[in-house]
Parts: structure tokens; sequence; C-alpha cells
């Protein structure tokens, strides 16, 4: 079975149906891109997948686990974990705590030990910190460590919210237009971080993007909605060949 | 029929609530702060209108004087007080509100003094009797005082070039800024408004209760507050039906439970609807998009 | 039309605009480019006195604008789409557009003629004209935003990014509306992470590194330079 | 007078006594005719001598009527200002608050006009000038039975306010011994403004009497809404009344309540405190006014009586002590409280006050 | 990581002994009279409630306006057991503590329950709806026969003292210092900063929020426990609305998210009052009138979200004393 299977996934928000009939499979440690027009309902299938949304019919399954209707901290330890497409960091907060707070599940200890600071909570602190910083150096950010989150350049940020993601230990990772607002150099560097991570920690990813250089260059395979509804899946050759697809969105 | 006497009673002290609220409402649809000098403003209303009539002024120039007076003070409370903290935390403009609530109701403690000062009758209290039932003509006044008021709000903010001036720059100040409206003006406007509104409510308070003092407006004001949470904050007419739901649920508990179980129940039914419908009763249910 | 001298721009400590120089000339398409947080949207806030400079002059129409407020420059023929639309959520998209004629004096006619260019050149918004904007797709809230901006009849428009977030077909016709725009005799100084297409469709440009400008020329040259390619068109 | 501290350190010079009451706040009438009085009473007596030669010192502080505060000013009275007697507190709760403080100091504290039962319980040294609620609960259900013909009454009172519900159940209590019917016993709350609701009750049962034991704000705001109603029910009330007639004499005309005094008794004592404070206040005093007159006096009487200024022998002295002051002649029984003391009956006439008698209850 | 932290705390925990002893031979010298010990209780009190509330403000972000409530039911929680084990005749201290952990608790779980439908709100909705759950405590303490209602309660032991006072304030601090600085304070400033964000990371925010809620409750009932026991005397109108005010702008003068700031501002606060006693008629209109210009001047507080520490002064003074050294250096130039 694979990794994440959706089927026939369902939302309305009144009378509008933002997403219908929307199935999808990514195995382990695949790449896949969502892409379709703004409003097509690319976010809102990620607001679903993460327990945001409650859909409205359909199935979630990840790692043989259904968990729809469940909350979205707790499709963390299912292993899902996401980005925002308006980046959402905790901006007061220094970059490290923000790590940090995403490795929250992965300590044990009790507020008891806490407060009288037994060696639980060292042994378990130190732990969190040492892989914190070891997250952060692969985004190349460790000298950032003590700054403030809302005074990081907005690339850095970006960054730092995929740093974050990766904490909470994800087995699937859920990107939404990370490289919105960068530049096509910083956008080819962005790809090359993906393509690390993913290797690295031997993850799948699931990427929306609207930046074709980026979404053809690393996705395996593609998925592409409209209005709510798959129009295309495909491999990038096929998505860009695709009337459909480029009526709807490429354009010529 | 005592029940039927007791709605009465209730609609009295509702429509008051109704037209504070409405003020309450509008300032805080525009610029998100409760401003809980607002019930001050209702009380210093209320003084300018004690003085006018003192000095023998006929009734419609007593409501002018305390409205303008009134208008006035708002517009130098958001000036001096507010204007600063716009771009400060929310809970610091907060604190500044409180804290010019206190101010103005020591100040008023230190012109006026403590001691309640009775207000001139300029309505005289005529009730009008319908078999047992017994309705005063103050009360039939408050009434369609707060109902025309919401019906003209309603139609300002919705309708008018400044209206809409308003809710461009509740919803985004800089964008309503590029657009060539100037906030600083259209937030005094709406000050100035709601706080002629809340001297209209108090007047209309002075005279039903016959007393004006420094201390009348914390409690009117914060009852307001509840009606217009109730009825969905920042909604002209939710404020409206929600003061007159709480005069109808006061007076009711009064009567027929006990006065001093009032303000519990009062508040208690806040947080019943509150947890059923977070956004009160005429609110809308906006799902924050992610 | 345009012309900004010797402009430096602080947050508190950060020193973010480092005394730049500019002008933009009636008619023209002038692009601002640069890396993330290099200061473009900073340089437009400060032109449309959304933003207080620490020192420089600002001179618009052959009027020196240091001491004026944001809704003068309105008034005087600035429009500014700022980054991330910003529209008015819970306004309809009609209404929206009436804001957008807000410094202008009130004349029906002359408005619903202005309405109905602004819908014959986005039909998209036509359709929606009773839908609450915040509700609006991402290629909508853009149309709508630009045409709030041009319902002031701007003489100058400053775009802020208008294809962010956009998807490729949208964003080939941004760029369309943009350059008809310009065509129809506004002169627009455009901020852009798109570079390839923000400089092909500009007159000159400005290259922006950290609050200074590292380079500036005719776009059709910067297009062809071996650093801009490098550092901005990826590759 | 706000208590600069003497340096010179050399205390054979000055007697002081501190007092306290809300001064600012919703309650500051209370506390100031209390306190102008108690100076009243000190200037004439440092006029006269003093205490054997020695001047008083009287030393005020504003408790807003708030608890804590009083604790930090009853402080700083012992420590800082170095009081060797208190007249005060002037309410109920700032008494209570300082209690346990006076009774571990063995502080001699005689307040005029905290009526709490609790004041005076288990506390040697504190005393008190007022008669307690029961008392003149008692006393106006007893009139109102006896005199007034009341057969039912219904009771408004101030559910915040420890005053107004003593006294509330006492007259209660009173009444249905006698067999008698108690309508209403409706609750307000101190905030009350709309009366209108447990009006409209009353108004339902149409009861013979209405007993309204509150403050004479209050009480002018109810006696109008009781007037704009239509009630034509005889409306009685306490101590706290005294003032009404300022604001609101007509309507309160006809109504009847009891008192410390009666500012038309013709006594010398009476009129002439009257006419000293009205020369030195330019306003009329009041009953609080008159018992903190009385109050000073009687603690200046003790403090000569004891010929020293020592804790215990002023309590000592206390203890023992009659006067005949504004309010009646003042003396106590074990606990520190008044006993026998007279209670005046006052009709509200032309809207003046008219004695009607002087009774004492058992 | 770990040596630098337990040196800090060593080098606060000795400035803690010494300000004590520093204290006692004050008061021993009579330097400290018990006027002024008096208002250092009331000073003590207060920095336990409003840091228990800035728990709630300034580290979870969420506006309380019913503080004076959980003070009340803290108060009178304890204020009664104490009465009811009295004949149990137990040291004064183990009475005080016991009583105070009771009441504490007795306000925890009251605040637990109250925060369940709370907490569902944000912003000013929960501010209104805690202002109302504080006016229902104190109606329904006004109206109970076992509190006394209005005649107020009298009868407790004055069992508090600035010594014990002291210690309890400190022990409270450091606890919520090391709450806070733990994966339970990181999950409770993480719902402040983004709900959102704090779930999609792992966070139970229902969890956290309702945590964090009643254990602001619990401290709150501990100072409420205090005041009981040091006035010995309980009105249920000194837990007004007002009083909820009077905490809420000691946290906010002192700076959100700031336990050393609410500290400092607890000691201003509370002595301000008292110093401005010669201005009687005034002093409210004096005390409104700096706040607002505090408010305006520095809104986010004295401290903000920093914390003042000793090291931080060492380093700081440190650094001064480099600076004025390069400065000399220049000089000689
Ligand atoms: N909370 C909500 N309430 C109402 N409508 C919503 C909500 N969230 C999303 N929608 C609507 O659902 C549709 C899909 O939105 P979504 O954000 O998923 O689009 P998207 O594919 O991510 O677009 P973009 O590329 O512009 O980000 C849109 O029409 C949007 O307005
Ligand atoms: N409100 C602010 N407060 C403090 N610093 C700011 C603020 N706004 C911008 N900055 C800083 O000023 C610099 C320039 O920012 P600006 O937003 O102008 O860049 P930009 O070129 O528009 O970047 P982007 O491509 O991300 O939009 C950045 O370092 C940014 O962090
Ligand atoms: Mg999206
Ligand atoms: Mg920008």
């Amino acid at each position: 079975m694979a990794l994440l299977e959706v089927k026939d996934l369902k939302i309305k928000f009144g009378g509008l149906t933002a997403v219908d009939e929307f199935s999808i499979s990514i195995e382990k440690n695949e790449l896949v891109g969502l892409i379709g027009p703004n409003g097509a309902g690319k976010t809102t299938v990620f607001n679903m997948l993460t327990g945001v949304y409650l859909p409205t019919s359909g199935t979630i399954t990840l790692d043989g686990q259904d968990i729809v209707g469940k909350r979205p901290y707790d499709i963390v330890s299912y292993g899902a974990a996401r980005t925002f497409q308006n980046i959402r960091l905790f901006k007061d907060l220094t970059v490290i705590d923000n790590v940090k707070i995403a490795y929250h599940k992965q300590m044990k200890y009790n507020m008891i030990e806490g407060i009288f600071r037994l060696p639980s909570y060292w042994k378990e602190e130190k732990i969190a910190n040492d892989y914190a910083i070891e997250l952060l150096d692969i985004f190349d950010m460790k000298p950032y460590a003590d700054s403030l989150a809302k005074n990081l350049p907005y690339g850095k940020q970006r960054k730092l919210e995929i740093a974050r993601a990766l904490a909470t230990g994800p087995k699937i990772l859920m990107l939404d237009e990370p490289a919105a607002g960068m530049n096509p150099q910083e956008t080819k560097e962005l790809m090359e971080t993906i393509d690390l991570i993913r290797n690295k920690f031997n993850i799948a990813i699931l990427l929306i993007e609207h930046d074709m250089s980026l979404v053809m260059g690393i996705c395996e395979k593609i998925t592409v909605i409209d209005y709510g509804k798959i129009i295309c899946v495909g491999n990038p050759e096929q998505i860009k060949c695709d009337p459909n697809v480029i009526k709807a969105y490429l354009g010529e | 029929m005592l029940l039927i006497q007791q709605l009465i009673n209730g609609l009295q002290v509702g429509s008051i609530y109704a037209v504070i609220a409405l003020g309450y409402t509008m300032v805080y649809g525009i610029i998100k702060l409760i401003n809980f000098a607002h019930g001050e403003v209702m009380m210093m209303g209320a003084y300018f209108a004690f003085l006018a009539a003192v000095a023998g002024m006929p009734i419609w120039a007593v409501f002018l004087i305390s409205m303008v007076l009134s208008a006035i003070l708002g517009m130098v409370i958001e000036r001096v007080a507010y204007k600063p903290l716009r771009s400060a935390p929310r809970i610091s403009s907060l604190i500044t509100a409180i804290a010019m609530s206190l101010f103005l109701q020591n100040l008023a403690l230190f012109i006026f003094k403590a001691d309640p000062k009775v207000m001139p009758t300029i309505i005289k209290n005529n009730p009008v009797t319908i078999g047992s039932l017994q309705i005063s003509n103050i009360t039939i006044i408050t009434f369609l005082v707060s109902v025309v008021f919401m019906v003209i709000l309603t139609i300002f903010i919705s309708k008018t070039k400044s209206g809409k001036a308003m809710r461009a720059v509740s919803q985004d100040t800089e964008a309503a800024m590029l657009m060539g409206i100037n906030v600083n003006s259209t937030i005094s406007l709406t000050f100035a408004i709601g706080s002629a509104l809340a001297a209209l409510g108090g007047i209309l308070y002075a005279i039903a209760y016959t007393q004006v003092m420094p201390t009348m407006g914390l409690l009117p004001g914060l009852k307001a507050f509840v009606a217009a949470v109730l009825g969905g904050i920042g909604i002209i007419p939710g404020a409206m039906i929600g003061g007159f739901i709480l005069g109808f649920i006061e007076t009711l508990t009064k009567a027929y439970i006990s006065s001093r179980w009032a303000d519990a129940i009062v508040f208690g039914i806040l947080i019943v609807v509150l947890s059923v419908k977070p956004t009160g009763i005429l609110g809308k249910n906006i799902r924050e998009k992610v | 039309m345009l012309q900004v001298e010797n402009l430096n721009v602080h947050y508190g400590k950060i020193h973010a605009i480092k005394g730049i120089s500019f002008d933009v000339k009636q008619g023209e398409i002038v692009s601002l480019i640069g890396a993330n947080g290099a200061g473009k949207t900073t340089i437009l806030h400060t032109v449309s006195k959304m933003i207080k400079p620490s020192s420089g002059s600002i001179t618009f129409k052959g009027q020196n604008m240091s001491n004026v407020v944001p809704q003068k420059m309105v008034e005087m023929g600035m429009a500014h789409v700022p980054e991330g639309r910003r529209v008015f959520s819970q306004m309809t998209v009609q209404e929206n557009l009436e804001m957008g004629a807000y410094s202008r004096k009130k004349n029906k006619v002359e408005f619903e003629s202005d309405l109905d260019e602004i819908f014959t050149r986005f039909p998209r918004l036509k359709e929606r004209r009773k839908q609450h904007a915040g509700t609006l797709s991402g290629g909508e809230q853009q149309m709508l935003a630009i045409g709030r901006a041009l319902m002031s009849r701007p003489e100058v428009l400053l775009l802020d990014e208008p294809s962010m977030g956009l998807a490729p077909i949208l964003v080939d016709q941004i760029f369309n509306i943009i350059e008809s725009i310009n065509k129809s005799g506004t002169t627009i100084l455009l901020v852009e992470q798109n570079a390839n297409r923000a400089l092909h469709i500009s007159n000159r440009a400005y290259v922006l590194e950290t609050g200074k400008i590292v380079m500036q020329g005719l776009a059709k040259d910067l297009i062809e330079n071996d650093d801009i390619k490098k550092a901005y068109l990826g590759g | 007078s706000n208590g600069e501290k003497e340096t010179s350190g050399d205390d054979s010079e000055v007697i002081k006594i501190g007092t306290f009451g809300p001064l600012t706040g919703p309650v500051a009438a209370y506390g100031s005719v209390m306190v102008n009085s108690a100076k009243l009473a000190i200037d004439e007596i440092n006029e006269n001598g003093g205490i054997d030669g020695k001047q008083i010192q009287l030393i005020d502080y504003d408790t807003k009527a708030d608890a804590s505060e009083a604790v930090n000013i009853y402080n700083k009275l012992r420590d800082q200002d170095e009081v060797v007697a208190i007249i005060g507190g002037t309410i109920s709760g700032e008494t209570l608050a300082v209690k346990e403080l006076a009774i571990a100091d063995g502080m001699p504290m005689l307040t005029p006009t905290a009526t709490h039962l609790d004041v005076t319980l288990d506390a040697p040294s504190i005393f008190r000038a007022c008669y307690t609620d029961p008392y003149q609960g008692a006393a106006i259900a007893k009139y109102s039975i006896e005199n007034l013909d009341g057969k039912s009454a219904a009771i408004l009172y101030n559910t915040d306010d420890s005053y107004s519900v003593g006294l509330a159940e006492t007259y209660k209590e009173s009444f249905e011994e006698a067999g008698l019917e108690i309508t209403n016993f409706e609750g307000y709350t101190a905030n009350e403004v709309d009366y209108s609701a447990i009006l409209s009750n009353v108004k339902d049962k149409n009861p013979d009497i209405i007993f309204l034991p509150d403050y004479y704000d209050t009480v002018g705001k109810i006696a109008t809404a009781i007037r704009n109603m239509g009630l034509e029910q005889i409306v009685v009330g306490v101590d706290g009344w005294d003032s009404v007639e300022i604001n609101y004499a007509e309507q309160v005309e006809g109504y009847y309540f009891v008192n410390h005094f009666a500012k038309t008794d013709k006594a010398d004592i009476v009129q002439n405190f009257i006419s000293a404070y009205k020369t030195k206040y330019n306003t009329d005093p009041n009953a609080l006014g008159a018992l903190g007159y009385d109050a000073a006096y009687v603690l200046v009487e003790a403090i000569k009586a004891a010929g020293s200024t020592d804790s215990e022998a002023i309590v000592a002295a206390l203890s023992k002590i009659e006067y005949s002051g504004v309010t009646g002649t003042i003396r106590f029984d074990d606990q520190g409280d008044v006993t026998q003391k007279d209670i005046a009956i006052i009709k509200i006439v032309d809207g003046d006050h008219e004695l009607l008698e002087k009774i004492v209850v058992e | 990581m770990k040596n630098k932290n337990k040196k800090s705390y060593l080098i606060n925990g000795l400035a803690l002994v010494l300000l004590f002893i520093l204290l006692n031979v004050l008061i021993k010298n009579n330097v400290i009279s018990r006027y002024y010990q008096g208002i250092m209780v009331f000073v003590f009190i207060n920095v336990i409630v409003a840091s228990s509330l800035n728990l709630t403000i300034g580290f979870l972000g969420q506006l309380a306006l019913g503080h004076a409530g959980f003070m009340a039911i803290g108060a009178y929680g304890s204020a009664l057991f104490s009465m009811y084990i009295k004949e149990m005749a137990l040291p004064p201290t183990a009475l005080l503590i016991t009583s105070l952990l009771v009441g504490g608790l007795l306000t925890g779980i009251i605040g637990y329950l109250i925060g369940l439908p709370a907490l569902r709100l944000r912003g000013d909705y929960l501010a209104i709806i805690t202002l109302g759950f504080g006016e229902i405590i104190r109606v329904i303490i006004n109206n109970l026969k076992i509190t006394r209602g209005a005649h107020g309660l009298t009868g407790i032991d004055k069992l508090v003292n600035v010594t014990n006072s002291f210690w309890i304030a400190v022990v409270v601090i450091v606890i919520l210092y090391a709450i806070i600085n733990s994966r339970h304070g990181r999950a409770i400033m993480s719902i402040r900063e983004d709900e959102i964000a704090a779930e999609a990371v792992g966070i139970n925010t229902v969890k956290y929020k309702s945590m964090g809620f009643t254990i602001s409750a619990f401290f709150a009932g501990i100072g409420g426990g205090l005041f009981a026991h040091y006035m010995a005397y309980l009105d249920p109108n000194t837990f007004n609305f007002m009083k909820s005010v009077e905490i809420v702008t000691i946290v906010v003068l002192g700076g959100m998210g700031s336990l050393t700031g609410t500290i400092i501002a607890s000691v201003v606060l509370t002595a301000l009052p008292e110093m401005l006693r010669g201005f009687a008629e005034y002093r409210l209109l004096v005390y409104s009138f700096v706040l607002i210009i505090m408010m305006i001047f520095r809104p986010q507080g004295i401290l903000g979200r920093k914390e003042f520490s000793i090291n931080g002064l060492i380093k700081h003074s440190k650094n001064i004393i480099k600076k004025t050294g390069d400065n000399a250096e220049g000089g000689e130039l």
C-alpha cells in the first residue's frame, strides 16, 4: 500500500464545492507535484490532508491509518507535515525555538520533571537542541539560530518553515508554493535543497507550485486540478503536452 | 398581564443599551478597539445635558449641545490617546482605553463631585395607560430613537461614500490610504458619530433614571458592549437586537428570579450564545482561510 | 514625471534604503529588480508616501513631494498596487472599484464609463461584481487590485510583484495587461521577481542589492548582461 | 492635614489621633462628612485648651472604601504617624479589615458609624458610637406596626450592602413575629438604576408599607420610580435616609425614617453643632456627621479621663464613659456597643424633618 | 549550555538569599517599619497574581479580564478551608501552606472548567467572556451562605507576613519561569504566535491552552489565598472588575511576556498610589493619566518581552566598562 492514499475527497464551502472527487496516491520517497489555476483548490487539498478542514466526504489513509476527522496536531504524529502558502512562523520566537517547538512530540519529559529540572529535562533538551542545530545547518541557517524569526529575510523564512516541518519527523512533507516570491536563482537553489532533504530524510514530498521550472524540474509525477477536479495526472512530459492543462493552466 | 408589563419595563432599559451599543459597535467595527471609555463619554454627555438643562436651555438645545460636545470629546480622546497606539499591540490600546475611562471618571468626580445630581425634568414623565398596563412616554421615545438611529446608521455605513470609506479603513488601513482616503479624518468621524450616540444614550438614561453621576457610565457601558457582542460585534442591527435581548433578560430576571442574579444570568447567556455561535447572533462564522 | 533623489529609509535601526536615486519618464515602463529584501517594496511605499524616508527628495510632475500626505499623491495622479493585492475582502468587487475612484470628484457618468472600461478589460470582474473580494481566487484578486488602481485614472502606476503566486497562464495575462495599460498612456514603475518577463516589457530597469542600486540601463541591454543572467534570470 | 510626619519627635507637644474613611470615590460623601465633623469637634476642643493644655492633631486618610487601602492606612497611622487612638472607620468593610490589627495592637478605636455586628465582636479595644442595625431595624418595624398600622409590607433592599441586607432581615423577622405578612422581599444590586421590574411586582401585591433600608441617593432614585409608577404606599426607612430631602423633597414627602438625631431637634447641643458645621463647611451636616462629632468628643473625654495616652488606659476609660452628645447619651456595654440609646422617629413634612418622637427599644 | 544555565541559577539564587538577608536586617533595625512591610506584602501578592496572569496574556497570548474572580475563589476557598481545619491546630506555616494549596487547586479546577468553553473563543470575545466569568464568580460569592455574602467573611487567621509571602512569591516565580523555559512553555508560546502553525507542528493547542489557563488560575488562587490570610477579612466586592483591570495593568505595564517586568510593575503600581496619598483627591486622576502616557510612549511595557537578569546585568555592565575603557583609550590618543 502507498504511503498516502486519498480517495474521492470532497469539500463544500456553503454552496461552493471547492474540491471534488480528488484522489491521489503517493509512495514512500516519491516527489509529487500538485498544480492548477488559482482557486483550483490546491491549498484546500492540503488543508484537508492536514486536518485543518474536515472534508465533506472521502477517505485519507496515511501509512495505513485513516486520518479523516483527526485534529491537525494528531495528524502530525501520523507523519504528515506542511508549510503554508502565506508564511506562518512563530515570528517573535528565535529561529531555534521555532524548530524546537516542532520537536515537541519527540520529547517526553513531563511538567514536574521540567519544573524541577530533573536529568530527563537536561538530557532531552540537549538532544532537541543538537537536532535543531543540525537541521538549521542543512539550510545554511546555523548563524541565524538566535535571531527572531520575523527578522529573517523572506527567503530564509521560507526555509525555516521547511526546517520546522522537518523537525516533526514526517514521512510526508507538503510544501505550499515554497518558491513564491523568489527569483529564478533562488528558486534553483531551493530545488536543490528539496532534492537533498528528500534523500537525506527519506521522505515523500507533495509540492504545490506555480513556478514551472521548479515543478517540471524535480517532480516525478504531477496531478493537475481545475475547479476542484483532477484534469490530468502524469509525468512532466505528459503534463506539458496535455491540451486541457495548456488551456486551463499553462497557456501557450 | 404582569409579564407583559415586565416586558415593557425591559424595553426601556433595552432601548438605552441599544443606543449606547450602536456607537460601541461602530467604533469597534472600524478600529477593532473595545473603547472602554465609551461609557464615560456617555456619562460626560449626560453631564453636558444636565448643565444645559440647568441653564434653562430648550430641549432641542440640550440634546444638540450635549451631542456636539461629546462628539468633540470623542474625537479628542481618539487623537490624544488612541492614535499614537494604532500600530501597538491590541492589548496596549485596550489598557489605554481602560485608563481613559478611569481618567474621565475621575475628572468628572473632580469637577462635579461624587454625589449624584438630579436631572431636571426636560421631558415630563407621562405614562400611557392601557388597561392595567403602563408605558412611559420616555420608554416610547427611547425605543423610537434607537430604531431610527439603527436604520440611519445602517444606511450611512453601507451606502454613503464616507460610510464605505470607514469600512475600507476597517478592512485594510494601508490599502485605504492608497485609495486616497484620509484615514485620520475617517477614524475621527467614526468617533464623532459613536460619541454623539453615546451622549444620546446618556441623555435618555438621565431622563429615564433622573440622576447623573461620575460612575454612571461604567455599567451601562459594559452592558452595551455585552449587547454588541451578543448581537455580533461590528454589526449595526446586531447591537440593537443585543440591546433589546439584554433588556428583556435583565428585567425578567429581576422580576421572576432575583435582581442579585441578573448580572450573572446576563453574562451566563452571553457565554452560552458565544459557545454556540462564537461570533454572536448576527455574526457570520468566517473560517480563517489558511 | 517621477524623480527620486538620494533616498534613505530606516526601519528602526535597519538601514533598508541607502541613498538611492532614479527617475521614471512619461510613458515609460521602468522595472526595479533585485533579490528578496533588497528594498523594492520599501521604495514603492516611500514613493506613495506610505512610509517616511529619513532623507531624500521625491519629485512628482515637477513638484516636490517631501511633505505631502498619501492621499495627495493619489489626487495628483499616482496609484499603487501593493504587494499581496490588499483588496477590501469584506466588500464586493464593485465596492472595491468604487473605493478606487474615491479621490475623484463625484461624477456619475464618468464613473460609470470608467467602470465599463475596467469590466471590458477584465471580464472576470464583471461576472463577480457582487461577490465579496475575499472569496476571489488569487488571480482574480490581482485583477481587482489593478482595476481598483486604474479607477483613479492614474498617470503613474506603481506595481509591486503583480505576478506573485499566479498560475502561468495568468502571469501571461497580467503582463499583457500591463503593456496595454502602458500603451494607453499610463507610466509604470514595476517591481518584479520574475525579472525575465519584467525586463521584456520594460524600457529601462534598475537593479537593487541590499538597499543600493548596483546597475541600471536599458532593459534590452540588461537582459544580455551575464551577471544579471546569472543572478536574476536563473542562469 | 494629610498627616505630615512630625519631625520633632517630642510627643509631649501634641496628641495625635487618626481617622479614616472614603473621601474620594462613589461613597465619598459618607467619609467626608464624618471626617469633617470629627475635625470640627477637635478644633473646638483645641480652642478650649485641648487635653490638659496639649493640642490634638487629627490625621485623616482616604480609604476609597477599599479594604486593602484601609490596612495600609492603619499601619501608616500606627507606625509613621504614631497616633494614640483612632476614630473610624466610616463604613463597615474598612473597619473589619483593620479589626485584627487593632486587636493585636490593643489600639483604642472608636467607630462612629460602622454598623456591622462583627466590628466589636471579641475586640476589647474597639468601640462603636452608633446603635447597631438590629436595634434600629426593630424600632422602625415596631413603629410601622404600632403607629402606621401596617398589616403587610414589601421590603426592597440592596444585596451588595451588608447594612441593607441586615436591616431587611431584622425588619422581616419583626414583622413575621408579629404574625404579619411580607408580600415582597426584593433585592437589587448596588449598581441598579431601573427599579421598574421589582416595583411592578410590588404594585401587583399591593402591600400597606414599603420598607427601604438604603442610603439617600438610592432612596431618592427609588422614591422617584415609586412616584412615577403611581404607587401610593407609605414608605419607611432608616438612618441612611438622612439628607434625602435635599434633592428629593417632593418624592419623599410624607415618608418616615428613624435616625440618630433630628436636625430640627430644638436641643442646644444639636443646634450648636449644626450651625458650627454650617459656618465651617457651608453645608448641612447629617447623622454621620453628628456621630463623627460625638465620637471625637467621647474619645477626647476618655483620654482626659485616662490621664495618659497609654492604649490600655484609654480603652479602660472608654468602657466606663458616659457622655451626652448630639446623638443622645453614649455609654458602652461589655462588647463596646452603645446601649439604651435614643432613636429619633422622623417624618418628612414640607421637605423638612419633623421629629415625631424619640424612643428606646429593648 | 547546561553549565551556563546552572551557573546563572546559582547567581540568581545567591542574589535572592542576599536580598532576603538585607530585607531582614532592615526590618530588624526598624528601617522598614510595619507600614512598609504591609505594603511589601501587597507587592508580593500582586507579583504572584499578576505573573500568573502574565502566563495567560503574555505567554499564551489570550486576553483575560476576569482574573480577580480567580483570586476570589482562591481567597475564599483557602480561607474557608483554614477556618474549617482550625481545630486540628496545625503549626501556622503548615496551616497556611495547606490552605493555599487547597485554594489554589480549587481555583485551578474551576479555571479548567471555565477554560473549556472560553478558550474556544479568540481575542476580544475571550476577553469579554472571562470578564463575564469574573462577574459571575463575584455574584455567586456574594450570594452564598457559606461565604457570608455581602456581610463579608471574618474570623480568618492572619497567617501571612513579609517573610512567608516573600518566599512564596519567589517559589511561584521560579516555577513559572521553569515552566516557560521548558517544552511545555514553548508549546504555550507557540499558541500565542500562531495557533494554526502550532497545530501544524504537532502542538495540541486545546490541551496547552487549558494547561496554561489552569496553571494561571492555580497561581491566582494562591495569590488570593495569601490575600485572605493577610487581610483576615474578605468582602466579595474587593474582587470586582476594577481589580481585574488593576492586575491586567500590572502585566501590560511590566511587559507582556516578561516575568521580571511584572515584578517591577508590581512594585511600581503598588507603591505609586501610596506615594500619591498626599494628593488623595487627584490620586486616581494622576494614576490614570500616568498610565495613558506610559502606554503612548512605551506600549510594549517596561521590559517588553525581555527578562531582567543578574547575569544580563553583569554582562551589560561589563560591556559598559569595556566601552568606557575604549573611550578612555580614545581619550589618550
Ligand atoms: N475557508 C474558506 N471559506 C470559503 N471558501 C474557501 C475557503 N477556503 C478556500 N475557499 C475557496 O475554495 C477555492 C479553492 O481555494 P484554494 O485556496 O484551495 O485555491 P488554490 O488552488 O490554493 O489557489 P492559489 O493557487 O491561488 O493559492 C477558492 O475559490 C476559495 O475561495
Ligand atoms: N516593517 C518593517 N520593519 C522592519 N524591517 C523591515 C520592514 N519592512 C521591510 N523591512 C526590511 O527592509 C528590507 C527591505 O524590505 P523590502 O520589503 O522593501 O524588500 P523587497 O525588495 O520588496 O523584498 P521582497 O522581494 O521579499 O518583496 C528587508 O531587509 C526587510 O527585512
Ligand atoms: Mg493556494
Ligand atoms: Mg517586496
